[in-house]
């Protein structure tokens, strides 16, 4: 019986899947055009930055935390590589290096923030928000940084074997997400900090620690899709990823994190990110009116939670 | 002398915002020996024991642990260092499995220093639990288990440490005898072993079976240590309470009267099947059953907590049907949880609010409320409850376990029931405290008041009521007169299926 | 030409033009979008329109999916001169025109439609200049910092301050193109400055009226000049009023016309403009009439 | 004795007061223009918006939810309220009925949705943040909407004896929401709902109908600043508010209000919303250069709470 359950459980995590099967039926059968290996590609390339942050602040979410810093940590980053991107200056791995530095950092110093004080993730990484976008104004005089380096425009717009590389970039932070949450010590305790931070205490996990990695890894991972960001637009944008973190949070809770903390999948995350570009990618082949766009896409998100949280009910 | 001692506290001092809740305190415990803390509810006992387990720090005092003063405040390390505790307050982690759960902090690992190795211990916890002779699975969701069950999963996890200490704050509260019988033979293993256990309960029989050493709190401060078989248990209440006690049954001057509350054929599937009874004015209706049973499920589908498939339930011989507990309390129900952090109160409210919340309407004008009515009431309750508070402002985040459970009870009753449901009600409360609650509920019942007490402790039912219902796997076994109930006929219902 | 419409002969299929534009919360570029909107439906063009609400990433996103959908031309009024540049790229690389519309990337496109914002700037600045004499403390309203608008508007600005040594720029904030930031921003200035202020450049209509709104409660319009560009309804009626001392009017009607025209044209393979210019224009009280309607 | 801690509890929640006075105090010091009556009405006036926003969320926050159509409720209201203002048209009540049963009825659905379908407040406010943004665009077929009567526009820019009257609308929510959340059996089951739902729902609490009001009055006090923001600037502005719940929400938590719910105060709120205001105007006063602007008040808001957090641990 009590197997029974577990296993039902199982199923029922993913339910944004059955909305999210729907909504794919429903365009496929409105829209030639969505149904193709192209539009799919295309849908998949620009889902994965979303999927990145989202993926991050997942961690983020399942300790109870938020953090509304990612656009602004993406930017910074964006304009930290970009500077060291100009072709012929330094060879391709400095400005990724640096890049995914800065954004290490402003995670950790998010982390480091909220341990130590005490103060509401909320503030504090709204603070970060601010500070960070004024950071990148400042070290771009709040300009573009463009003329990147080829190799470095690469990495955001470039293919292997057909495949898009942001695709490659996508699995491979999804596969290595998944199992640091399911596989791993430091997953155990995101979750056990998340599900009740005083049990987690008293089991003798360093609660602070747990949170210090989440927030660093967040950065990073914002960092990783700034720089995405930064080849694809072939620029570093003092003002890129402005609302990011609205929508990255947004995949994370569709897919079924609780902002409560203590539950939340990788898999569900990556279902929400996907179910938010599907939307939005459906929407302009139907060439809905932009105006109309914002009310239905609205309308089918919450509508596809609404979905999921029946069919949670009856299973 | 000193080396035969595992464990020395001295002087040990704690202050909450001026308040002091421990005034240098000691306690010497030896390898092997249980040793019993005692006191009210309030008198500091699980505030000393999480300064030992590092989850609070001390103003003063020292900690010495085999030869070596412990770094307070440090969980881990005083793990690391084999000492371990089940909490009063449970301390799981929901969304966990049973086995994640019990190795939580101390995760097996494969090939990868970091790599969990789930199998491992879902295999020992198994073998753990199965040991300890509890029907859990392992991998069943920690959110998913009674109460009782929690408790139990607790204690698991508490003596797979391999502690040479082990603290155990109140282990018996929401478990059965069946499973108290199965504690106190892990307790003799252990001790067996070397292992010292401090053990802090409010049920007095429990301490006489197993303590050889007895220390006794009060008020923060240290009263004395005397060997178990030394100190009667009415010397024992003596230096608890700083006075002497009656008799802890207090005698019934109610009248039975009309039926208020009658259940027919009521079932849900998978927790209770035909349950049939009912309860009169001025009657005690205890529940008898091992955990499990479905008591406290029964209870809930009455009070509108959940649905129920079939079957009827009256209310003074009309047929009602409650769907939420705000029809149930407009009804004349009262329902105090066995689960009181999860159902009991708001953390955050101060006392006063939690007394009121349930009849908030009685103390206001139109949508004001009025302060004057609310204080006096809460004062009252206060008083007639004995609950230890530094006031009526003060949140219920802030009282002791007991105290707690006090003002939950008091929230009920200002809601003026003509029915009270009680699950557990004694749970986790001191023996002082125990007989003004006995005290009241005779009151309530003179009053003309039908009780409905659900319980795990026997006495309490043989002592209080005045029929006894029995379950056992969600069936009704027996409905016994207060003639006919001995511990042994309901212990042989209670295990009929 | 190698388009599927050529075997059906003109009119015979419709031509299908992707459009992104800019934002579409904007009034300016909702204006133009109309324009194209109208136009197209004269010349029987079927149009894709899609709102890129101010994201580069987006943008680009839209013109992949426009090259997907194999689109005759693409019109793209770009969000940035740099980060709007891989769209342009990647639309000649699958063989489609795009043209730019309002303003430019740093990529060239098949066509250019639209006027240089850098010069607006400079009007605005210009006229300011004139109106104190060449003497006098400025203030300006940046647009959101960064985007390309803000940049260009204030590169022009900028290039007239320093032909004027006696204009000095006391201060310069961002008023986020939004007239309730900016009033509450000239009402901090007011605070700070009070008599010193003597003109205000702000880099849209929008937020020249929120200071507009500031110093009239303050009391100080008719000694402070307040300078904006966009030309929105709005702004000429304040324009009329004397209350704006003048705006740039940026011809949307043209700019939208135009640009559908010359799509058509690519398409058709008929002889095109590779860049159309279209002059800004200084509104004051004077001329304010001509484009009102 | 025991009073006397609970007194020190009373001024240790207001601790973000004593942040507040130390951020005056310091720029009373740097500019000679901070502390003159005439700044503070006007930081006051400035501030009232986003405090009426704030007032709303704090209720919605102290029961464990969260509110993202503030902003986008502001703009539906004011754009159907500057549609009906204009002059010789309707009376003024109309404009104002209007607009205020815009915000009501989107607060209203807000809560509907969130009650009867479980889905968090998270996605079902952020879901209506686009859906409300898509509206106001459409009612206003993308335009501002302007030239509105000046009984209309007194609203946001008039003064009753010399104090504007944004200043007398904020006083007049301020005392009443107090009112409601410390004198009123509603306000006492918001806290009830949110420091332990279950318990609450077991004390007869209808947790549903709790929920629906919080929403519903959230909505209404949107409204209320929509038509404020909307009067000040003489337009509706279909992109009006953007980003302002995030102020809002920030000002509650900055006021001690608890994203965990079950706490909170409408005087915290008021002077969460004041600090940002101060701080804001100081920057401006001092001429901060606007990059620095953004770093300076990201870093003085967490610094705030920082203090504001010691100060509270050391009572
Ligand atoms: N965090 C806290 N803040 C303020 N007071 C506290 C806090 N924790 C405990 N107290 C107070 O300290 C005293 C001792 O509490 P403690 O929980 O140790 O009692 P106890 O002996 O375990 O009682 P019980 O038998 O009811 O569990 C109580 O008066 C309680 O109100
Ligand atoms: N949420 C749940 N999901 C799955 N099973 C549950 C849940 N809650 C309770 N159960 C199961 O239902 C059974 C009856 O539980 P209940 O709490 O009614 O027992 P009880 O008789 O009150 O005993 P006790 O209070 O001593 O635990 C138990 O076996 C428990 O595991
Ligand atoms: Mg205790
Ligand atoms: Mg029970």
């Amino acid at each position: 019986m009590n197997k029974y359950v577990t296993q039902f459980k199982g199923i029922g995590q993913y339910g944004i899947f059955m909305a999210f099967v729907v909504v794919c039926l429903l365009l496929s059968f409105t829209t030639s055009k969505f149904l193709t290996v192209s539009n799919w590609t295309i849908i998949i390339t620009q889902v994965s930055i979303n999927a990145l942050l989202a993926f991050g602040v997942t961690f983020v979410i399942i300790t109870g935390g938020i953090d509304l810093s990612l656009g602004s940590i993406m930017a910074v980053t964006g304009v930290a590589a970009a500077s060291l991107a100009h072709p012929d200056t330094y060879p391709v791995i400095v400005p990724l290096v640096i890049g995914l530095l800065a954004g290490v950092a402003m995670g950790a110093l998010n982390g480091l923030v909220i341990t130590k004080s005490k103060v509401p993730p909320f503030i504090v990484t709204l603070g970060m928000m601010t500070i960070g976008r004024g950071l990148a104004l400042i070290l771009s005089k709040g300009r573009p940084v463009s003329n990147l380096s080829d190799s470095f425009n690469f990495i955001g717009g470039g293919n292997v074997a057909g495949i898009p590389f942001p695709i490659i970039v996508l699995i491979i932070s999804f596969i290595v997400c998944s199992v640091v949450l399911k596989k791993t010590i430091l997953g155990r305790y995101i979750y056990a900090v998340g599900g009740n931070e005083q049990a987690a205490k008293a089991s003798g996990i360093r609660v602070n620690k747990v949170k210090m990695a989440v927030y660093t890894i967040c950065g990073g991972l914002a960092a990783l899709a700034g720089i995405l960001l930064t080849s694809r637009i072939t620029t570093g944008q003092p003002n890129a990823g402005v609302g990011f973190e609205l929508d990255a949070i947004a995949a994370a809770i569709i897919g079924g994190t609780s902002t409560s903390g203590g539950t939340g999948t990788m898999t569900g995350t990556l279902i929400g990110a996907l179910l938010i570009g599907v939307i939005s990618n459906g929407l302009d082949l139907l060439n809905v009116t932009s105006y109309y766009q914002q009310v239905v896409m609205g309308a089918i998100i919450i509508g596809a939670v609404v979905l999921d949280s029946w069919n949670q009910k009856t299973t | 002398m000193t080396s035969d001692y595992i464990l020395q506290v001295n002087g040990l001092t704690k202050s909450f915002s001026g308040v002091k809740a421990l005034d240098n305190v000691q306690l010497n415990v030896r390898k092997g020996e249980v040793h019993a803390l005692m006191g009210e509810n309030g008198a500091g006992k699980s505030t000393f024991m999480k300064i030992l387990i590092g989850l609070l720090t001390p103003d003063a005092g020292e900690i010495i642990f085999e030869g070596n003063e412990l770094k307070t405040g440090d969980v881990n390390d005083v793990l690391k260092k084999g000492i371990s505790m089940i909490h009063q307050e449970m301390l799981i982690v929901p969304e966990l499995t049973v086995a994640q759960n019990i190795f939580l902090g101390r995760e097996s690992t494969s090939w990868l220093p970091s790599w969990l190795d789930d199998r491992s211990i879902d295999r020992q916890s198994e073998a753990l639990l199965q040991q300890m002779g509890v029907a859990i699975h392992a991998r069943t969701k920690m959110k998913h288990l009674s109460v009782a069950e929690m408790q139990m999963v607790e204690i698991a996890k508490a003596i797979s440490n391999n502690a040479k200490v082990i603290i155990m704050d109140e282990p018996t509260s929401a478990i059965s005898d069946k499973e108290v019988a199965t504690l106190f033979n892990i307790i003799k293993d252990l001790k067996s072993k070397g292992v010292a256990i401090i053990y802090i309960s409010h049920k007095m029989d429990e301490i006489y079976q197993i303590a050889d050493t007895i220390t006794v709190l009060r008020d923060g401060k240290y009263i004395g240590t005397k060997s178990a078989s030394e100190l009667d248990s009415k010397a024992l209440i003596t230096m608890m309470v700083g006075r002497e006690m009656d008799d802890l049954f207090p005698t019934s001057s109610a009248v039975e009267g009309e039926e208020v509350l009658s259940v027919q054929h009521l079932s849900s599937k998978g927790k209770f099947n035909d349950i049939n009874f009912e309860v009169h004015a001025g009657e005690v209706l205890g529940i008898a059953g091992l955990m499990g049973a479905g008591r406290t499920e029964i209870a809930r589908a009455i009070f509108g907590l959940d649905s129920y498939d079939s079957g009827s339930v009256f209310i003074k011989g009309k047929k009602t049907s409650i769907k939420s507990p705000h029809e149930a309390i407009a009804h004349g129900i009262g329902y105090v949880s066995e689960d009181r952090k999860g159902l009991g109160f708001i953390p955050g409210l101060s006392v006063k609010e939690n007394i009121t919340l349930a009849s908030l309407p009685n103390h206001a004008k139109g949508w004001f409320i009025q302060p004057k009515s609310e204080n006096t009431v809460a004062s009252q309750m206060i008083n007639d409850l004995k609950i230890k508070t530094t006031n009526a402002e003060q949140k219920v985040r802030y009282l002791s376990g007991g105290n707690q459970q006090k003002v939950v009870i008091g929230k009920v009753l200002q809601a003026s029931p003509e029915l009270i449901i009680l699950d557990e009600p004694t749970r986790g409360i001191d023996i002082g405290a125990k007989f003004e609650i006995y005290k009241l509920i005779h009151q309530l019942t003179a009053k003309g008041i039908a009780v409905v007490m659900i319980s795990s402790e026997l006495p309490e039912i043989l002592g209080m009521s005045d029929r006894i219902l029995v379950l056992s796997k969600g069936k009704q076994t027996a409905l016994l007169s207060k003639e006919e109930a001995t511990q042994e006929t309901i212990m042989k219902f209670a295990m009929q299926h | 030409g190698q388009t599927n419409e050529k075997e059906q002969g003109d009119g015979a299929k419709k031509l299908t033009v992707g459009v992104t534009m800019l934002s579409m919360q904007n009034e300016f570029i909702v204006k133009v979008s109309d324009e194209i909107d109208k136009k197209a439906q004269e010349l029987g063009v079927e149009l894709i329109t899609v709102d890129a609400e101010r994201s580069a990433l987006k943008q680009i996103e839209q013109v992949e999916s426009f090259i997907a959908q194999k689109v005759d031309v693409i019109i793209m009024n770009p969000c940035e001169v740099e980060a709007s540049s891989p769209a342009v790229t990647k639309a000649l690389a699958a063989k489609i025109p795009i043209i730019n519309v309002n303003s430019a990337t740093s990529a060239k496109p098949t066509a250019f439609v639209g006027s240089d914002d850098v010069e607006s700037g400079r009007i605005a600045m210009k006229f300011i200049a004139e109106k104190l004499g060449g003497k006098g403390n400025v203030f300006m309203m940046h647009g959101f910092m960064g985007q390309a608008a803000q940049i260009q508007r204030e590169q022009g600005a900028r290039e007239i301050l320093k032909q004027y040594p006696n204009l000095k720029l006391v201060a310069h904030q961002t008023g986020e193109w939004d007239r309730a930031k900016s009033m509450s921003l000239m009402e901090n200035w007011i605070q700070s400055y009070g008599k010193d202020i003597n003109a205000v450049f702000a880099q849209n209509d929008e937020m020249g009226m929120g200071a507009v709104n500031a110093l009239t409660a303050a009391g100080m319009k008719d000694k402070v000049i307040v300078v904006s560009i966009d030309a929105i309804p709005d702004a000429l009626q304040a324009v009329k009023k004397g209350t704006l001392d003048a705006t740039v009017f940026q011809n949307a009607e043209q700019q939208g016309a135009k640009a559908i025209e010359t799509a058509v044209k690519i398409a058709k393979g008929q002889a095109y403009e590779k860049e159309v210019l279209i002059p800004f224009q200084l509104v004051t009280k004077e001329n304010v009439g001509t484009f009102m309607k």
